[in-house]
């Protein structure tokens, strides 16, 4: 194949799972910005979105869109639960306590997906079977759905921080917590709504992600350290950092593939974010604060 | 009946052995009623779960069956069975579990490669006979010792058993795609030389990392003008690439699988993506498939297989050559007590010598797969090999690959 | 002399005699448990006086098990062995140190850690020809301490090898407690801007500590090696790092017995409860979770401030009577 | 000024600028303060002048201009080396060594102190230096806000400093407890150390410093003895004005 097509293949293609990744990290993101707090249990939430599509179009017969739909509202549902029981507990408390309650989290919905859906990777058939052809290369349809979807939702989510009241009371909270008090705002709420949206967003990746990656009850694991270091790479809190960083990094992996074997492609990808974490401790893109 | 007896009272027992100090021992009374215990050491969690969850269900029905039979020689059968939840240092925690607490007479192995690599020396030290699942050739390489028999083909009869037969009826010029994992290496390796050997070349290898959500850009760079490829990955990660392969425009390239890597996910649901890929297996996948049926179906019914190669209940998939191989174990194991007069732990040499001595396990109920015999250099069986196909949502069989095609020189490392 | 105290020279005491009191199995049982405290004991020891959460002590453990299976390949006795994989631990940890104790936010610092983890995970299932990958390398055989023949597997010999310098740790940890070095490792862990401001280099010495935590996970991953004579690239998983969390956490983050109370209480749990459930991860992450919310102290810490009868803590008095620390003034 | 002194000039400034990404915060601030003065620092909220201690003691390096302690130029030195070429501090929030007791406290700065003698005196003085000995044993944690705020001064004393830099010593204090300040100040810190002090309380400035800089804007409008400053129609606008009106 001639080497420039290759090229562009793999541009595209890391831009199509950057958008991927930027739903997992804007989730992450939101979570780490709004309440200070690193949700380790997001990396089960986006696997729980993956199995979950996956047994309702498998075990209950429901169409693609439909599932997905079904599991990324059950994502959320989890993700209040999770809030109510545990992370709304640990918010104020050190940025540790944070750490070892989430790791426990995803220990538990880890186990729980395997001891309620076994140990079996399932595949899920793509919704939209076409495939397109760029440079003579037969390029899947699906993931240009995907990928238009990621960018509406991740539109849509910029939307609601942007312009709604909700948003705003959102982006206050966590610089002024008495200043959103005082307008009658609970933090409460607002963790909530956070949280619910970070798990949606989780969700919703996942689900997407299922007739490419299949859906496994360990798929967590494999995007949890990837997406934690694109929002600090991406600068803690900043969200078009994150997602920026995202199809960065998607990018370096698929055109590394076109020179190396694709573990020394990742590991060089991951393994080039070391020296912007050496240099810009705090993130590429951090805002100063004083 | 007895069988549920038997449970309670392994309940029973594994409950006082909680609460007992780990250091007690229990008399080694060698009378005739006193139960021979094979441990069953296994994934019950993480990653093999599915696999090792079968295997338990064979090895239970196995000895339900024998002590239906009489057990061996008249003794009863106790099953220990251990989870490693498929982790390397809780294996060899758990097989120390089965050899200094259960005091076990017999263990039927992980397949876990790792765990296998780990568990075999401990197992010699400790004189008790190890019949692995793990199909790592290193264990009866350089690891082989009169204490480990194993019955299941290692990687290099998996790829001689294959290879003739690829290059014969598809093609000359294979291409791999392999798990970036000591797994898939040993099947590049046992790939490369016997595909060469049988006249063929494995011209391409792509190694992808395991857990990788997207392999496609890597299989980018697959050749196509490739006779066929050679799959070798683990399960979550077949679940992305036969889809990628499809929409990359490889659907139609001849691909097989190696060394019951079909058996570690649901191959046949993947649907279009997967019609008319080979397999290479140890045992067939459907009841009629089988040398005798007839035989067969104990083993089928009594594990809960139906004749489709699917679980009767709930149309769960099987982890087949291992449910098949652990019951072929414990009948091995009847054989040998039986032949060998083995009456303690203290005679499994003597056992092991028996074994190597007898020419020939003939096809049986407790053999479904097919007759084999072990070789006395290493203490490895050469079993029967199968060729599958996926056809129409079937697994079906193609071709069978007799063992004795498949042995392979070997230095005399069990020195009797 | 406080309950903490007295119940960690009791756990000590056990430990101790475990080798001479139960049989064969309960000898390998502990001591693979004490092998994987020290992942837990270097985790508190790089959170509680460097202020890195480290989810990647259990890489140094696996790089310490590796040095010493391949020192031993090449023909070197047991003390080059250990010797090997505590330098090469403590060298990574430089390393790595030289980033993460850069960094101001804790949880970058996590995720850097989680990051090189994953790195090398990555490496170790990719360089089969080094590390032998998912099916590891054997270590097989004994090895010889100046001329003493030492067999591998878990024996009275490796149980001391195992046993001895862990205690020896706790031993220094509890006699140091209240001395200035004590104070002041535990104030620049504590506090670094407020040490920095009374003139103490903290990044040096927070390096030197993350470096000397790495060389310790290094001996304990050695000494595993020696007890389960086996080595594998499943060393690596973050798993192993996240269950020295566990252990860290529910003992208690803050004090080095922490680690000890945690190993030897939820180690046991989870033995017991994987006899009676199929899915002991559930019960592993309750638990943490239960040690976050309920008593984010840890055990150590619920018992930290209890006395035991008379012996109340020394008096200030008591304490300057005995005129200058021993340390002398090198900061 | 106190032209008549001949003491020499223990900590200045040189057209120091700090901005964090385009905000700037302190725009040239140059001054000069002599040996065994108590110089207080006022000016209404945002003025910089918490930034200024934190660049004068190497938490935020400068972004440009010079700081000298004494003949020594300390311009962008980390913390520490300043710290340990005599320049102390207190917060403003205090921050201690939580879980020490206020006896290991005191050890902690002791032990950090250029001085190379440690001794039980040195841990007993800098503790009677500000009436806490009897609180030794106890944990920080479990001492009143204004205690806290006394060890502050006590372990930034222990350290051996020649300059002491204090971050509003008596915010949160009640009106007792600030006269008890005033009067530590006044009679045991004055001798020892020369002094910096951030301060809002106009009582505590008035009754302790020599000379007053007013900063605003990250400025200095004006500088002077107190007398002066309270009669600078300047100041009085632009921070009396602002801060009390």
């Amino acid at each position: 194949m001639d080497f420039s097509y290759a090229l562009i293949f793999q541009t595209f293609n890391g831009v199509v799972w950057g958008l991927i990744f930027a739903l997992i990290a804007l989730g992450l993101s939101l979570t780490f910005g709004l309440m200070n707090l690193m949700n380790v249990a997001h990396a089960s939430f986006y696997m729980l979105g993956a199995v979950l599509t996956a047994q309702f179009v498998t075990r209950l017969g429901l169409g693609f869109w439909s599932g997905a739909a079904l599991a990324t509202i059950s994502v959320g549902g989890l993700g209040m639960v999770v809030n109510r029981l545990v992370l709304a507990r640990v918010v104020d408390s050190p940025p540790v306590i944070g750490l070892l309650a989430t790791a426990g989290l995803l220990l538990v919905i880890e186990s729980s997906t395997l001891a309620t859906f076994g140990a079996v990777p399932v595949s899920v058939d793509p919704p939209v079977d076409a495939t397109f052809s760029i440079f003579g290369v037969d390029y899947p349809g699906y993931r240009l759905v995907v990928a238009g979807l990621a960018v509406a939702i991740l539109i849509v989510t910029f939307l609601l921080l942007r312009f709604t009241r909700f948003g705003l009371w959102m982006r206050a909270a966590p610089q002024q917590r008495e200043l959103a008090l005082i307008s009658g705002v609970s933090s409460g709420r607002i963790n909530t709504a956070t949280v619910i949206i970070g798990s949606l967003l989780a969700g919703v990746a996942g689900a997407l992600v299922a007739p490419i990656a299949g859906a496994h009850f360990q798929m967590g694991s494999s995007v949890l350290a990837v997406a934690f270091t694109v929002i600090v790479v991406g600068g803690a809190g900043n969200l078009w950092g994150a997602v920026v960083i995202a199809i960065l990094l998607g990018v370096v992996r698929g055109v590394a593939a076109a020179f190396m074997t694709p573990s020394e492609a990742e590991i060089l990808s991951l393994v080039l974010l070391l020296p912007v974490l050496l240099l810009r401790p705090d993130g590429i893109l951090a805002k100063a604060r004083s | 009946m007895s069988r549920r007896l038997m449970i309670n009272r392994r309940k029973a027992l594994q409950g006082l052995a909680a609460v007992a100090t780990a250091g007690s021992v229990r008399v080694a009374a060698a009378a005739s009623s006193e139960p021979i215990v094979i441990g069953l050491q296994t994934e019950l969690t993480g990653a093999l779960a599915h696999d090792g969850g079968w295997g338990k269900k064979a090895a239970e029905a196995a000895v339900a069956w024998q002590n239906e039979r009489g057990g061996f020689a008249g003794r009863p059968l106790k099953l220990v069975v251990v989870d490693t939840e498929t982790k390397v240092d809780v294996g060899i925690r758990r097989l120390q579990q089965l050899l200094q607490q259960e005091n076990c007479d017999f263990i039927i192995g992980s397949g876990h490669g790792g765990i296998g690599m780990a568990s075999v020396p401990l197992c010699r030290d400790a004189k008790v006979t190890y019949l692995p699942l793990a199909r790592t050739d290193g264990i009866t390489t350089e690891l082989g010792n009169p204490y480990s028999v194993r019955i299941v083909a290692n990687s290099t009869m998996g790829a001689s058993a294959a290879s003739k037969w690829m290059v014969d009826s598809l093609g000359k010029r294979w291409g791999m795609v392999l798990a970036d994992y000591a797994f898939g290496y040993s099947q590049r390796e046992a790939f490369t030389a016997s595909l060469a050997k049988a006249g063929g070349e494995l011209a391409q290898a792509i190694a992808l990392p395991v857990n990788t959500n997207d392999p496609l850009p890597y299989l980018l760079k697959l050749d196509r003008s490739l006779s066929g490829i050679v799959m070798a990955i683990l399960g979550p990660d077949s679940v992305r690439v036969y889809p990628a392969l499809r929409s990359l425009g490889f659907g139609k390239t001849p691909k097989i699988t190696v060394s019951c890597t079909q058996n570690l996910f649901d191959i046949v649901r993947l649907g279009s993506a997967v019609e008319g890929v080979y397999a290479l297996d140890e045992v067939p996948w459907e009841l009629d498939d089988y040398p005798n049926p007839a035989f067969s179906k104990t083993a089928f019914d009594r594990i809960g297989i139906g004749s489709n190669g699917r679980a009767k209940d709930g149309d769960d998939y099987v982890m087949l050559p291992n449910a098949i191989m652990a019951w072929e174990c414990t009948e091995l194991l009847r054989m040998a007590v039986e032949g060998a007069r083995w009456k303690t732990k203290a005679d499994n040499l003597s056992l092991s010598n028996w074994l190597v001595s007898n020419p020939d396990f003939a096809l049986s109920e407790g053999f479904p797969q097919g007759g084999f015999s072990v070789r006395a250099a290493d203490q490895q069986a050469f079993i029967d090999q199968y060729i599958l196909q996926i056809q129409g949502g079937r697994m079906k069989r193609v071709s069978k690959v007799a063992g004795a095609t498949t042995v392979y020189p070997s230095k005399d490392l069990v020195q009797r | 002399m406080s309950v903490r105290t007295a119940l960690g020279v009791v756990a000590l005491l056990v430990l101790a005699v475990m080798p001479f009191v139960t049989g064969p199995y309960a000898v390998f049982v502990c001591a693979q448990m004490i092998t994987l405290i020290y992942i837990a004991a270097s985790l508190q020891m790089s959170f509680a006086y460097a202020r890195i959460l480290s989810f990647m002590q259990g890489t140094f453990f696996g790089l310490g098990s590796y040095v010493a299976c391949v020192t031993h390949g090449s023909g070197f006795t047991l003390p080059v062995m250990l010797l090997a994989a505590v330098a090469a631990s403590g060298v990574l940890g430089v390393v790595v140190g030289l980033v993460v104790t850069r960094m101001k936010a804790a949880h970058t610092a996590v995720i850097c850690t989680l990051l090189v983890a994953t790195i090398v995970l990555m490496c170790a299932n990719s360089f089969v020809g080094i590390t032998g990958g998912e099916d590891g390398l054997s270590l097989r055989g004994g090895s010889y301490m100046f001329g003493l023949a030492v067999a591998f597997g878990a024996n009275r010999i490796t149980y001391c090898f195992a046993f001895l310098p862990l205690a020896a740790y706790f031993i220094f940890v509890m006699l140091a407690e209240r001395t200035t070095f004590g104070v002041v490792m535990k104030a620049v862990g504590s506090n670094e801007v407020r040490a920095a401001q009374l003139g103490y280099q903290v990044w040096l010495r927070h390096l030197a500590v993350f470096a000397a935590a790495g060389g310790m996970a290094g001996y304990g991953g050695a000494m595993n090696a020696v007890v389960l004579e086996h080595v594998s690239s499943a060393l690596f998983d973050p798993n192993l790092s996240l269950t020295a969390v566990l252990w860290t956490a529910v003992g208690g983050l803050a004090h080095p017995f922490g680690a000890l109370f945690g190993g030897l209480l939820v180690f046991p749990l989870t033995e017991l409860a994987a006899r009676a459930f199929k899915y002991v991860d559930i019960v592993v992450g309750a638990l943490l979770i239960a040690a976050a919310l309920l008593f984010p102290q840890g055990i150590a810490g619920l018992v930290g401030e209890r006395r035991l009868g008379h012996f109340n803590r020394r008096s200030s008095k008591e304490m300057l009577a005995e005129g200058p620390e021993g340390r002398s003034q090198t900061a | 000024m106190s032209v008549a002194s001949p003491q020499p000039i223990a900590l200045e400034t040189r057209d120091l600028c700090k901005h964090f990404s385009g905000l700037e915060v302190l725009k040239g601030v140059s001054t000069a303060i002599r040996a065994g003065e108590v110089r207080a620092v006022i000016g209404p909220n945002g003025a910089g002048k918490t930034t200024f201690i934190n660049v004068l003691t190497g938490i935020h390096p400068a972004s440009s201009g010079r700081v000298f302690l004494g003949d020594a130029d300390v311009t962008g030195l980390p913390a520490y080396r300043i710290a340990r070429k005599g320049l102390s501090r207190t917060f403003q929030i205090s921050n201690l060594f939580a879980d020490l007791t206020v006896l290991e406290n005191a050890m902690v700065a002791v032990h950090a102190g250029r001085c190379f003698r440690q001794s039980r005196e040195t841990v007993d003085e800098s503790l009677s230096l500000v009436g806490l000995s009897a609180l030794a044993d106890r944990l920080v944690s479990e001492i009143s806000h204004g205690d806290q705020k006394l060890l502050e001064v006590a372990i930034a004393t222990a350290c051996g400093p020649d300059v002491l830099l204090l971050d509003e010593p008596t915010a949160g204090m009640s009106p007792s407890e600030t006269n008890r300040f005033i009067d530590l100040l006044n009679e045991r810190l004055r001798s020892r150390y020369t002094i910096v002090i951030v301060e809002h309380d106009m009582n505590v400035v008035m009754n302790t410093a020599d000379v007053i800089s007013v900063l605003t804007l990250g400025r200095i409008l004006a500088e002077g003895k107190p007398d002066e400053i309270r009669t600078n129609p300047g100041v009085q606008e632009a921070y009396l004005g602002s801060a009390y009106a």
